[in-house]
């Protein structure tokens, strides 16, 4: 792991938001500038559209092929239209997932950069099929035969995030975040306000910090002091030292191990209590409540 | 000790929670629908379908364990309980507090019941959600229930049959409650391998990150009448309190029209429809009832004592 | 190989044609009743809607669990409008597709029924890969690790009928005809007069027994004299003898058999010279025209 | 006896069909799309891409084949030639007829060139339609060379190029023509099987049933500019006489907008395009050029010979 000792290490979870999100960061294509040589950008799903919030295509890393596969914001108005804010419509998973399949046919390790708000909510995408797409993403990389290496690089955003993000590891950004709904969304529901924001994002431990600490992120990659949008060049290259770091020791393995591996990573996310009958009340060797 | 409002081949019998004082069949119920003032027996009778629109009214998971053969469940994994990861607080409440709230309430852990069971002398595994507990939101126990049930059906080598009506992920468990989605996706690589099917049955409301992971990639789905269903919208509706209704589109019947439900099923005709697809999928694979390995029944045994 | 002989030998092809198209003949969905139990038919693509021109889904026959696909018919107006004429739409190809990959990973053998004018050729259908699906289902085919058996139970038109027709056996009833373009079409080009259709009929060969003796049908399945639709279940119960015996025969053979079997029956169909350039005067040893 | 018209490493040179009288580079062409007169030389040296309006002129196999290195292809299967299967016969023309007439105007059997060559270095498998043979319908030597194609690449372990400009089936040869759909289908479940890449190259026209089976799953689809392709109104555009032109929505651009072509590619940046892409499959399972079997080298000199 490479853990940031810079200023921002004093940042609240809010200032991790508004680091997260802003247009200035390096995005996906960036990453693959600085990360990889001979990239061919690849387009459509196959099925209904191209949509232009993800992007994907093959590219050389080290002189192995991989496959690229990442939600992509724009920098400005117009290209934010183009992009749609990083939310992808049903065609951009479903494109995602030629490519998941492209890489699995071809043995090339997956690489995923998860950066958007969420997934497109409107009723179009309802439509077409946006939880469809989405757990069909989920499902495919749960035993995609490659090794696949998901770095959120701004925003996790939720089902919107995960579709491209079940992988052997999850490395986030220092300023990045990873969270099940949006502090506002949050806030407007537990606080009754959105402004309360700051609070819901502090609460749900949403920072690559916290993330890192609840066990699901792998690793964090340091960002230039100030944040990855006042040097992406450096941010660019702090990433890919750890990604190539773990690309290397993935493809020293099986792939048998690897979703093996993989398997046990996403088995053990979860924290409960077992054997707690007692605090209803209801003691070890009576009957359970629905033996019918 | 235990009571059955009704016993009828055909369709199937909710089964009255235990404890729960019965209801006397002469009182009145509301249709949430068309707000007509039904006789609670004749609201029983028909499976808590409205007799006069058609509505069907949500059960809790002690009626859906009516769908199975009588006296053949066996509940597993009830030893799960909840814990807070984040230790999260709002004004409103601290998560702690609204979990013991709501078990003390309904009497049990969380959102989801799980175990064995049979229909028609078929065997399968089951997992059913709870949308009354916290609008049957996907935390860590729901994840694990759900996984169990998964590997347990793939480790037996029987169809799973989840009841899913959820309002998604539950954000007091923050980016915990998100992984659930992959780790159940996982679990069900085991049953594909062993060739039993994932029918996955989508009830009145069925949201976001549930709706978008592994019901939607179940081999069967079926949905039933009127039933909301969608992925937007999700996290509002999974809070009881504020937020907007599912929109108009997001029904059963939209979902089927798509293409992305398999059929629509009033619930009188769900029993015989699940039997009929366990008879499909257990004609060539199964000659006869899959038998439990030994081990296997122990620590059932275990597990439900 | 059951052949009739009955009074319908003498028939030309355009009455062939005609047979095919009435739409008093078995459809789909007879077949399914007259052949199989607990039928329980599977709806809809996963992608974007659900088709009634293909219907598709699970029944037992003879006690095995076999999975059902073909094109469904309507008899009257308001059924043909509702099944688009048989013509389907690419989501109704993907839905034959989830179809034909469910029937895979549950070890069901595939029975198709053709029964087409062709793919729909709108526009709406083009935007939306009618010719990918059919590609698709086509590629899904060759190499599906279950038996498939098709058969062509009225119109088999082209591309159209080819999508959910690539078998280890191809079977025809009597009356249907298999064609790589209507017989009007055909006329239409060739004989500059779509009225001409009789005779394009007769120069494609068409009809069952041309098929047949072509090597690519398998078999032809007696039909009632005065056809099928005189009496619909003493067709499909001819039918159903008929692939009842075939599909014995198939499950009694490993899949790995069958696939091969499958390749070599498709890798032959073709009728060509080798070895005769001397038709230009190019003689054995000269260099050849493209070398360069 | 070889000419070529311009040597570009960055781009690609068309070959001179043999025996084909070379045209004066001082004779003027017309664009077909904006009627332009163009110098000959001036269309030969942007690879017969109209100067004025970037139309792509169509190209037969013979100038396709510059996208390989110079001298680097071998042609296969030249010794294939069209049967009669059907004796078909139509008051237009006996298709016989229509074989021998063609077949003596064009210089060559049917409407597929194929072989294998290399382009900057790395070996390939291709197949290459001429529309100018019959509307490059796909009959039984069509389907027969494609397939050859696909399985010579398969047994070589090379990618394989196909570049596809066709009105559809034969009809003339009826269902056979049909059949080959499947056949070719088949063919390149065996290039899947050992992980080499089939490229499709789509051009202008593309149609019917050709594309609607083994380009439209090629792993990678690159379309021409302005390229007109569809799957309806194929049978008409196959056949020279008559019939509607293809709809205004069926162009690359539009396969492109709606997700079913991976990009559209001028042609000056197609050799570039082609090359990174086998660099691509090339850099992990290939180390260096794969090497010929000895015993195929030897079945390719018998069959070129
Ligand atoms: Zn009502
Ligand atoms: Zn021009």
């Amino acid at each position: 792991m490479t853990t940031s000792d810079t200023s921002t290490e004093t940042l609240t979870a809010w200032d991790r938001v508004q680091l997260a999100r802003n247009v200035q960061r390096p995005h996906t294509l960036d990453m693959v500038r600085g990360l990889c040589e001979h990239f061919v950008e690849l387009h459509g799903d196959r099925r209904f559209g191209d949509d232009a919030a993800i992007v994907g295509g093959m590219a050389t890393l080290q002189g192995r092929t991989v496959m690229i596969v990442g939600h992509q914001k724009g920098r400005n108005a117009r290209e934010n239209v183009q992009r749609h804010f990083g939310m992808p419509r049903p065609e951009g998973y479903r494109k995602a997932l030629r490519l998941f399949r492209h890489a699995e046919k071809f043995g090339f390790p997956l690489l995923c950069f998860i950066d958007t708000p969420g997934a497109d909510p409107e009723r179009e995408s309802e439509e077409r099929g946006q939880a469809n797409a989405i757990a069909e993403c989920i499902m495919a990389m749960t035993n995609l035969r490659v090794p696949i290496i998901a770095t959120v690089i701004g925003e996790g955003g939720s089902g919107g995030a995960l579709a491209i993000g079940v992988a052997d590891r999850m490395l986030m950004m220092e300023n990045a975040i990873y969270s099940v709904i949006s502090p506002e969304g949050c806030a407007s529901i537990l606080w009754r306000d959105a402004a309360k924001a700051p609070d819901a994002a502090r609460a749900m431990r949403i920072t690559a910090a916290d993330v890192h600490e609840l066990g699901i992120a792998d690793a964090v990659i340091a960002e230039p002091a100030g944040g990855a949008h006042t040097d992406i060049a450096a941010a660019v290259e702090s990433a890919a030292l750890v990604i190539r770091e773990h690309l290397e020791q993935l493809t020293g393995d099986e792939i048998a191990t690897t979703l093996a591996c993989r398997y046990q990573k996403y088995r053990a996310i979860g924290r409960f209590h077992e054997r707690q009958q007692a605090l209803l009340g209801v003691q070890a060797g009576e009957p359970l409540p629905f033996v019918v | 000790m235990k009571e059955f409002f009704r016993r009828n081949k055909k369709s199937f019998a909710p089964v009255q929670r235990e404890g729960e004082s019965q209801i006397p069949d002469n009182l009145w119920a509301k249709c949430p629908a068309c707000r007509e003032l039904i006789y609670q027996k004749q609201l029983t009778d028909s499976l808590k379908v409205c007799p006069k629109c058609s509505h069907h009214l949500r059960l809790v998971p002690h009626e859906w364990l009516g769908l199975l053969d009588h006296g053949s469940f066996v509940e597993h994994d009830a030893d799960l309980w909840p814990a807070d990861p984040l230790g999260f607080v709002s004004p409103k409440e601290a998560y702690a507090d609204k979990l013991r709230l709501t078990q003390e309430k309904l009497g049990q852990a969380d959102a989801v019941i799980s175990g064995l069971g049979t229909i028609d002398g078929r065997r399968l595994a089951l997992a059913i959600c709870d949308f009354s507990f916290i609008g049957g939101s996907m935390g860590s126990v729901y994840g694990e229930k759900m996984t169990r049930a998964a590997e347990r059906a793939a480790e037996l080598e029987l169809p799973l049959l989840t009841i899913n009506g959820s309002g998604g992920a539950r954000m007091q468990e923050g980016v915990i409650s998100l992984m659930q989605m992959a780790k159940i996706s996982m679990a069900l690589t085991r049953l594909a391998a062993v060739q039993q099917p994932h029918i996955a049955l989508l009830v009145d409301p069925c949201f976001g990150g549930v709706l978008a992971s592994y019901p939607s990639v179940a081999d069967i789905i079926i949905a039933e009448p009127g039933a909301n269903i969608g992925f937007a919208g999700s996290r509002v509706v999974s809070q009881t309190i504020g937020g907007k209704m599912p929109a108009k589109h997001q029904t059963a019947e939209y979902m089927f029209e798509h293409g992305f439900v398999d059929m629509v099923t009033p619930r009188a005709d769900l029993r015989a429809t699940l039997s009929r697809l366990l008879t499909l999928y257990g004609a060539q694979t199964n000659a006869g009832l899959p038998r439990l390995d030994a081990r296997l029944i122990e620590q059932e045994v275990r597990a439900g004592g």
